[in-house]
């Protein structure tokens, strides 16, 4: 695999403005690899839908600018699309729990929940932030707009929250043991 | 008759056909009736010493056990008439062994790759606008209707499905039957009696040797009612209901 | 701009997987029409930093298999690669015959297999959709999670694939019968 196809995977992986040092830091190759397997990855790119940004030191992949009114468009209508089940049920645990980590959303739900913490994530109804526990891990909470939305001043308010509350966190608590057990 | 005794593997759990295969693939044999005929006494031997197993685990190994000695009751004992469900059970034991060779062999090629290359999907696009967009479907009424069947949802370790109860216990049945008809052929005069399976054994010592198997097979079963009967050592996971959820 | 620079576009901008109805919805063309888009971007991106990934009726783009420890580096989560021989052999099921019943893995391996399905689409690596033919029904489908950690782009590209394939079909209509007196 060339440099130029490593650089684009990175930028693409990557989904935001990447510094050419970084960049050269990560493939472990000289700044002037990066400028010459980037002019090679702006020629290959040309007719197709990915275009390479540069701004400064920087770069990015970005869509073509012929296309950005579809994008707008798509943009608007996902974000006014009704939430799935999934995500309310996402959500509703989030709320109950009072913040809860991906795997104990997965293990009270049954199946995997990236998309749709994504999709709640976007929205401004949670927000993903570390663990002050364990910092590699994350820990999904519900918004104070989501409360005030909602008419609660704290999730506490939430009707029947202390028996749900309890429900969820005995749930939780068995996530680990069973998933040992599984594994054997 | 076939003497090496098969030695138990504790390290990982084989499952009913796993412990099969093994042993038919240890005699270099092809999977058929035959080859499941020989393999009936060290499956059984097997089934036997398995007391420290999960009562469902065990049960799955008693139903391929009971479809075993059908297979070796047969093979012993040429005239016996099977019945068709007798048949069907032994037909679809053999079919279930090659689909199951089959995955395993499959198998093989997920255990050497799955992790070795990867394929990576792009990091979460970072949303710098700050935006809050609700839904008119959230409520507190919703949100507690939602969490609570969230909940409702999580499976609950119970014992046996009943299907397989009534399967295990109506083993006893089939063992009652075909000790019957055993007898029964005893008591008539065959002449094709001298079987495949060795010249110098006798029809009576043959008729042992399946009533021999049976009586095993007897205290497996035992072993395992008691087990239902006693509801703490359920293990087993039920899925309370089939829906879909992750409809994103 | 041509319908496959497009397709490609989209996929981009949306950096999860996209249904080839939603595809064909968006740039307003026919299914037929993304369908050959497709074949075509597939051919480009051949020797690129991007791969095309299909499932079932759902495309997606990720980085190159060949990179993989690059990105298992830059990536911080730790990846469970673990997999119980329970696991391993109903992975093999779902792969190969690309979609199982419950029912149908249960009878192929001879034992409940309840447990190791939750385990596996907590995981993510398998998912529980309603059966196209018979909405009753459920089938356990591979992700496009699983298709990754396999390293391919589709499931026909695992090893042995098309070998074997004829022998599972015929053992798949067998199994159908038996699966009738089975739920019985």
């Amino acid at each position: 695999m060339n440099i130029e196809q490593k650089i684009e995977a990175v930028l693409f992986w990557k989904g935001e403005p990447v510094q050419k040092k970084k960049l050269a830091d990560i493939l472990h190759i000289s700044i002037d690899e990066i400028n010459e397997g980037l002019s090679k990855l702006k020629e290959s790119l040309a007719g197709r839908g990915i275009v390479l940004q540069e701004n400064g030191d920087e770069v990015t992949l970005g869509t073509p600018p012929e296309l950005t009114e579809l994008f707008e468009n798509l943009q608007k209508e996902e974000l006014n699309k009704d939430l799935s089940k999934a995500s309310l049920e996402t959500l509703s645990i989030i709320l109950y729990k009072n913040g809860a980590t991906r795997a104990e959303i997965d293990y009270i739900r049954g199946v995997n929940s990236s998309f749709t913490l994504r999709a709640l994530s976007i929205r401004g109804l949670v927000e993903k932030v570390a663990d002050t526990k364990d910092s590699r891990r994350f820990i999904y909470k519900p918004t104070f707009d989501l409360l005030s939305f909602m008419g609660v001043e704290k999730v506490e308010d939430l009707p029947n929250y202390e028996d749900i509350k309890n429900g969820v966190e005995t749930a939780a608590k068995n996530l680990e043991e069973e998933n040992k057990e599984i594994e054997k | 008759m076939d003497t090496d005794i098969y030695q138990i593997q504790t390290e990982a759990f084989k499952g009913p056909f796993g412990l099969l295969l093994e042993l038919v693939e240890k005699k270099k044999l092809f999977i058929n009736d035959v080859s499941l005929a020989c393999v009936t006494e060290d499956y059984l031997k097997y089934v036997n010493s398995l007391t420290n197993l999960k009562s469902e685990e065990i049960s799955s190994f008693i139903l391929v056990a009971s479809t075993l000695i059908l297979i070796k009751s047969k093979s012993l004992l040429p005239n016996l008439d099977l019945t068709t469900e007798e048949k069907s059970d032994i037909s679809s034991l053999e079919e279930r062994l090659r689909l199951y060779e089959l995955f395993t062999r499959l198998g093989v090629n997920v255990k050497e790759n799955f992790g070795q290359k990867i394929i990576f999907a792009p990091q979460e696009r970072k949303n710098n606008a700050l935006i809050f967009l609700p839904d008119n479907q959230i409520s507190k009424d919703s949100m507690m209707t939602f969490a609570q069947n969230a909940l409702g949802r999580i499976p609950k370790k119970v014992f046996l499905p009943e299907v397989e109860v009534k399967k295990v216990i109506s083993i006893e049945e089939m063992i009652d039957k075909l000790t019957d008809r055993i007898q029964n052929s005893m008591k008539m005069n065959f002449r094709e009696f001298s079987g495949h399976t060795g010249g110098a054994v006798t029809r009576e010592e043959k008729v042992l040797v399946i009533v021999g198997f049976l009586a095993m097979l007897e205290l497996v079963r035992n072993g395992i009612l008691n087990a239902i009967q006693d509801t703490n050592s359920s293990d087993i996971l039920i899925e309370k209901q089939e829906v879909l959820t992750d409809s994103v």
